[in-house]
């Protein structure tokens, strides 16, 4: 018998898990800590002769390709493993377009053959690296920041918040920053924005952002020279290191800044979980990983709590954080990783001869998928 | 596209018995060190470094124009040494380029302006694009696109490619006419 | 070599409907179709290090977590790095050691030492305080990653619950009635986790027997304290240099050191050779030789060996209403003789709707083989519809050519024959090259893209025997080798049309 | 053009075949390789000793308008190597010890080089900039870290070349006669 289920165990391939980010890719095996390769979402594009980012695509052809050939890139030249016969845990927002999924599905089972995919969406994995019943993850990424309430391993889905407050805004406050700074339009590429982001770039406590935006000169920090390639030396001042993560915590009418959207996830939620969501946030993505953003959060969310509107509509005033076993990058990969080796029958993937009869995808956005089983719906159906 | 003729002055290139077309205005050091194995062309200004070690070339090799062919040194702890470079078959080198590698091997495309750091070692079948450079004791394997600087793998090769490069080699050698002086 | 240096001039229509230059195709002899590195199948065939070029057993690049174990990449620019010996001074050694006391004999001769050191950037294992090793190959300290206690005890913990679930499940199937929660309704339908929301959710597990793993669990603890920014951060310099850029963190992906002090050289990644097969009928296209430094193959289907290549000598500019001349070659790479005649692509017979599903010994086993339903679709959806929009037509001349078999020998014999006929230019050995005409309409406008469609009828002589179950084959009768008509289309780009 | 004034010193090995145009001072141990061209339009161009200067590598002394008078040389320090095909173009100053200039680098006229810094191959430095000593760049963007140490010198290099090269060779002498300079590390190391 122990002869057949080691056999068993060999059969059973090891599966991947792939979080496909907008600037960053993670990919790597279940049950591993890490991911074996974070690159950028990028391939060599043999026709155009440069790098060609996946997510720039005008057409479903043109993302079925890219997608194919970033695959290919992480599979024959990181992963080294064949894509067939081999199941995959696809890390995804609950926010990622219905023509992207279904694209990456495409690809993953009908030009991969994949065995099968588990679509896990990066809020309950992420709550997965704490093993905690109740989880609130605010994941900043490059594109988005999104605020996601886990209780009891479901996704609090009407209080899901999302806000283009992640890199992207970052890069451009940076970006008009510098221009400031060296008086001139200086036409960087992103790469040395992200590079200047990453190697000066902190976000400044409270007060002195208050003391900014009410112009008074708080002492800066120390400006920076940052030499680049074929031309003289970019200042960054210590103004510009300071307060480039600023539009993240921008306030207007909308209360749409990063603490806002934290406090409304919360407000939304079921009052009897507000406290334990607020007793065990999770700040995650690559961009959380800057210096500094986690304090800011936490320093904000403790004094926005005590404003109107809502110091008379959440009664919640301590905030706890958790820390990740991760990276703030791969921590939605780890939960991944975690969970498709938990599952390790894959009882919880499409497999692909089902995909291949019915050619869809559940979503939860799709009434087919989100009605009760007990829902008289059923009924009328086969 | 079809490779174009490429006339040269008659007076200026030797032509040997084996077939190999030389430039007299190339710097041939030491020269009874360097073995061209037939139908090799070297252009004007090209360095071959025979001097500081054997240098040795396969069967149609294309040494373009101001490149420098130079075996590299290593350092013991007793002293230095010139180490032999080696080309196989089929080999182009492109204009400006300085080819300091320890072996290079047959049906390989070197483009210009290209540096080859010392004691490279480049597999059969290779191409380095247009203005890499290649750090020292590098190996490229087979079937590798490099570029870049410092020069990374950008993609792969297709798998005709020996028969690609022995035609590019013999069809430049042909096309590679003198002028007819009247 | 033309191919890679130039843009592609000439590109063939594979089956699957992508546009692809010939050396980027193949041709499956099994279902006489060119096909191309989109539609088929790739495998990873051996794991070799690029650097040194030793082959790896694909168990053990497994275990190694396709690393090499004797070269190392440099952690601060990825160049490979190099192992430098030094002798070290034995004084030095002995001062060292009489701390321990024991100063011995073997101290008296200068002893081997070696560090890594990066030719590129400079960069040595001494500048992270990495001490130098006896031996030339491996003994480099390994790290740890920092979560890996912490992701095993989850793993262990997740594990049981799925165990836990399982059995649960096949208790409940047992007892033919199944119980559903008042929680696991909706997350067990779309979720991952929904199945473990019963025991986080402190749900009654069936039986009592939860196993140490799920008792001793402790989960994450919040605190308030998050990472405050160091005190010095408004007052301290800057260097540059000693912080690490993304790319250098993301080299290792399991510790990210933020601080040039904390780089530590990379194992280097494993290369691997890919075999490609077809996947209409699971024939392999390619197959490489095992040997690492080898450029030979086993198998090598390539369109560029099977299809007569098109190549553009020189045109005249399209201009719009007009003729203009265009001069292409022809060459034959088979070793047989080859009979092409050039169309129009709207003369192609209309091609067989869906491909034929193999053959039928290949079927029955398919059908036999049930768990594997039969699977509608495996070749991808065409990328494109490929709608090629061509702004001339080719006059394509109405005879028969004859191209001779390939003969490596000829190569030497210099002289091409020139016949002085309109269309043929000249021939030598297995080319030919043709002058064609081109007609483009007026209506086109200037400056668009000038391209022209050909299509080319040739025949083909298969020297694959049939297979043995589906003719019925006698056995000792050598299989006559077949002979195809084939077609193929092929675009070719004629610059920009002028005005 | 201004005469020329080439001085080599004794133990030099200056190739023929190479361009020197103005006032050069080449010192003990250096080796020059063929088709060199320094050119010391602006004022004096000084190499110290045991330098390496490979084939097409430019060293020019660039005239420049703010000139004092007389000229300031260009003084380039000990075991200084210059790779095949690079290019120093410098108005006056002070060229460290120990750099590698590696092959078709360049430096333009306001950079500032200290000692044992390495210039990447193909480097382009034109942004006027001041290299502290071990600064170490390369690649196409210019990445910049700080070494250890200062490069390793090329002593050993030198004595095979100034063994071999004369075997192949025509050779400008040595026009100076000065005491030789010491050769102090040279001596300590082993004979092969």
């Amino acid at each position: 018998m122990a002869l057949y289920e080691g056999i068993a165990l060999i059969q059973e391939k090891q599966a991947v898990v792939l979080d496909l980010g907008t600037d960053y890719t993670k990919f790597g095996f279940t049950g591993e800590a890490a991911p074996r390769c974070i690159i950028r979402s990028e391939f060599w594009c043999t026709t155009e002769r440069r790098f060609k980012r996946v997510y720039d695509y005008k057409t479903e052809e043109e993302l079925y390709e890219n997608l194919v050939h970033m695959l290919h890139r992480l599979y024959f030249r990181h992963v080294l493993v064949n894509p067939k016969e081999r199941k995959v845990v696809v890390v995804e927002s609950l926010l990622t377009p219905t023509l992207f999924r279904e694209t990456l599905a495409k690809v993953l089972f009908t030009h991969y053959e994949v065995s099968g995919v588990v679509w896990a969406d990066s809020p309950r994995l992420c709550a997965l690296t704490l093993g905690t019943p109740v989880a609130l993850i605010v994941s900043i990424g490059a594109r988005d920041a999104e605020v996601a309430a886990v209780v009891h391993a479901s996704v609090v889905l009407r209080a899901l918040q999302s806000q283009p407050l992640a890199a992207r805004a970052i890069h451009d406050e940076l970006a008009r920053l510098l221009d400031e700074d060296n008086g001139q339009e200086l036409h960087l590429s992103d790469h040395i924005i992200e590079d200047i982001k990453v190697k000066t770039c902190f976000v400044g406590s409270r007060e002195r952002a208050q003391q900014w935006a009410d112009g008074e000169q708080p002492s800066p920090a120390r400006s920076v020279q940052y030499p680049v390639a074929g031309r003289t030396a970019i200042t960054v001042s210590g103004r510009t290191r300071e307060l480039a993560a600023k539009p993240l915590f921008a306030r207007d009418n909308e209360l749409a800044s990063l603490p806002d959207i934290v406090l409304q996830c919360i407000m939304q939620c079921p009052i009897d979980a507000r406290r334990a969501l607020a007793e065990n946030i999770l700040v995650t993505g690559g961009t959380a990983a800057m210096p500094g953003l986690k304090a800011r959060l936490a320093h904000e969310l403790r004094y926005l709590v005590t404003q109107p509107p809502y110091s008379s509509r959440l009664m919640v005033r301590t905030f706890k954080f958790h820390r990740a076993p991760a990276h703030d990058n791969a921590c939605a990969w780890a939960g991944g990783a975690l969970g498709g080796a938990a599952d390790a029958a894959g009882t919880r993937a499409t497999p692909r001869d089902v995909y291949a009869r019915r050619r869809r995808l559940r979503d939860w956005v799709c009434l087919l998928d989100n009605t009760p089983p007990d829902h008289p719906h059923h009924a009328h159906q086969l | 596209m079809e490779l174009q003729d490429t006339y040269y002055n008659k007076s200026e290139y030797v032509e040997t018995a084996s077939g190999n077309k030389v430039s007299r205005q190339t710097v041939l050091c030491g020269s009874q060190n360097i073995i061209l194995h037939g139908k090799v062309i070297v252009q004007s200004d090209a360095i071959i470094r025979g001097d500081l070690a054997n240098v040795k070339t396969g069967r149609f090799c294309i040494i373009s124009k101001g490149s420098v062919i130079r075996p590299p040194f290593k350092k013991f702890s007793k002293g230095v040494a010139f180490f032999p470079l080696q080309m196989g078959d089929h080999v182009f080198v492109g204009e400006n380029t300085v080819v300091n590698a320890a072996v290079v091997g047959s049906y390989v495309y070197i483009g210009k302006n290209v540096v080859i750091g010392r004691r490279c070692v480049l597999k059969d079948c290779c191409m380095i694009e247009d203005n890499s450079v290649l750090p020292a004791e590098t190996v490229v394997p087979s079937f590798a696109r490099y570029s870049g600087s410092p020069a990374r793998l950008i993609t792969t090769l297709p798998e005709a490619m020996p028969d690609l490069m022995s035609e590019f080699t013999k069809s430049y050698y042909q096309h590679f006419l003198p002028t007819t002086v009247n | 070599m033309a191919y890679l240096t130039q843009p592609d001039y000439v590109k063939y229509i594979c089956s699957c409907g992508q546009l692809k230059p010939i050396t980027s195709l193949y041709f499956c002899r099994h279902c006489l179709k060119i096909r191309c590195g989109f539609c088929i199948c790739h495998e990873v065939d051996s794991h070799y290090c690029a650097n040194c070029l030793e082959n790896m057993p694909s168990s053990e690049a497994r275990l190694k977590k396709n690393r090499c174990s004797s070269c190392f990449d440099c952690p601060s620019c990825f160049h490979t790095l190099s192992t430098r010996a030094t002798l070290a001074q034995p004084r030095q050694a002995a001062q060292d050691a009489a701390a321990g006391g024991d100063t011995k004999v073997e101290n008296k001769q200068p002893k081997k030492m070696y560090y890594l050191s990066c030719f590129n950037c400079r960069w040595t294992s001494r500048d992270v305080g990495i001490p130098d090793q006896p031996v030339a190959s491996g003994g480099w300290p390994e790290r740890t990653n920092p979560f890996t206690t912490r992701m095993n005890q989850l793993l262990d913990y997740y594990k049981a619950i799925a165990q836990q679930e399982k059995q649960e499940k096949l208790e409940r199937e047992r007892k033919k009635f199944a119980i559903r929660g008042k929680y696991i309704t909706l997350t067990d339908k779309t979720g991952l986790t929904g199945a473990m929301a019963r025991n986080i959710a402190g749900l009654p597990s069936s039986d009592g027997g939860s196993s140490s793993a799920i008792a001793n669990f402790v989960a994450s603890q919040a605190s308030e304290d998050v990472d405050e920014l160091p005190e010095d951060i408004y007052t301290k310099e800057v260097n540059l240099k000693q912080i690490t850029s993304m790319a250098q963190r993301l080299a290792s992906p399991e510790w990210q050191p933020a601080t040039v002090s904390r780089l530590h050289p990379l194992a280097k990644l494993l290369s691997v050779k890919r075999s490609q097969r077809c996947r209409a009928c699971d024939h392999n296209l390619t197959k490489p030789e095992y040997n690492p430094g080898s450029i030979k193959f086993k198998i090598e289907l390539l369109a560029y060996y099977h299809v007569p290549e098109v190549k553009v000598i020189s045109f005249e500019t399209i201009k719009p209403g007009e003729k203009s001349a265009l001069l292409i070659k022809l060459t034959n790479p088979t070793g047989h003789e080859m009979q092409v005649r050039l169309l129009q692509p709207e003369d192609l017979p209309q091609p067989e709707e869906r491909e034929e599903p193999k053959s039928i010994e290949k079927s029955l086993e398919k059908s036999l083989n049930l768990e594997k339903e039969p699977l509608p679709e495996t070749v991808p959806d065409k990328p494109s519809g490929v709608r090629v929009p061509a702004s001339s037509r080719v006059c394509p001349p109405s005879m028969t050519l004859s191209l001779p078999q390939r003969d490596d020998a000829a190569e030497y014999d210099d002289d091409a024959h020139h016949d002085t006929d309109d269309v043929i230019l000249w021939r030598k050995s297995n080319k030919i090259a043709l002058r064609l005409e081109v007609v483009t309409e007026s209506t086109v406008a200037s400056g668009v893209p000038a391209n022209a469609l050909l299509a080319l009828e040739y025949s083909y002589r298969n020297t694959v025997p049939p297979p043995p179950t589906a003719g019925g084959t006698l056995a000792g009768t050598t299989p006559a080798p077949r002979d195809h008509t084939l077609y193929t289309t092929v675009l070719l780009d004629l610059g920009v049309v002028s005005g | 053009m201004a005469h020329n004034n080439i001085k080599i010193l004794p133990g030099a090995t200056v190739c023929e075949d190479c361009t020197l145009e103005g006032d050069i001072t080449i010192g003990g141990g250096t080796v020059i390789h063929p088709r060199v061209t320094i050119i010391a339009e602006g004022g004096p161009i000084i190499i110290a000793e045991y330098c390496i200067i490979e084939e097409y590598s430019t060293i020019i002394h660039k005239k420049s308008d703010k000139q004092e008078n007389p000229p300031k040389p260009l003084f380039i320090g000990a075991h200084n190597v210059f790779e095949v095909g690079c290019r120093l173009e410098a108005p006056c100053g002070h060229i460290g010890e120990s750099n590698v200039f590696e092959c078709r680098s360049f430096v333009g006229v306001d950079i500032k080089i200290g000692s044992g810094c390495v210039i990447g191959a193909a480097c382009h430095l034109t942004a006027p900039q001041t290299l502290i000593d071990n600064t170490v760049i390369w690649g196409s963007e210019h990445h910049i870290r700080e070494a250890l140490e200062k490069q390793p010198s090329q002593l050993l290099q030198l004595d095979f070349l100034s063994k071999v090269m004369p075997n192949y060779h025509r050779l400008r002498k040595p026009n100076v006669h000065k005491r030789q300079p010491s050769r102090q590390s040279q001596d300590s190391s082993p004979k092969p």
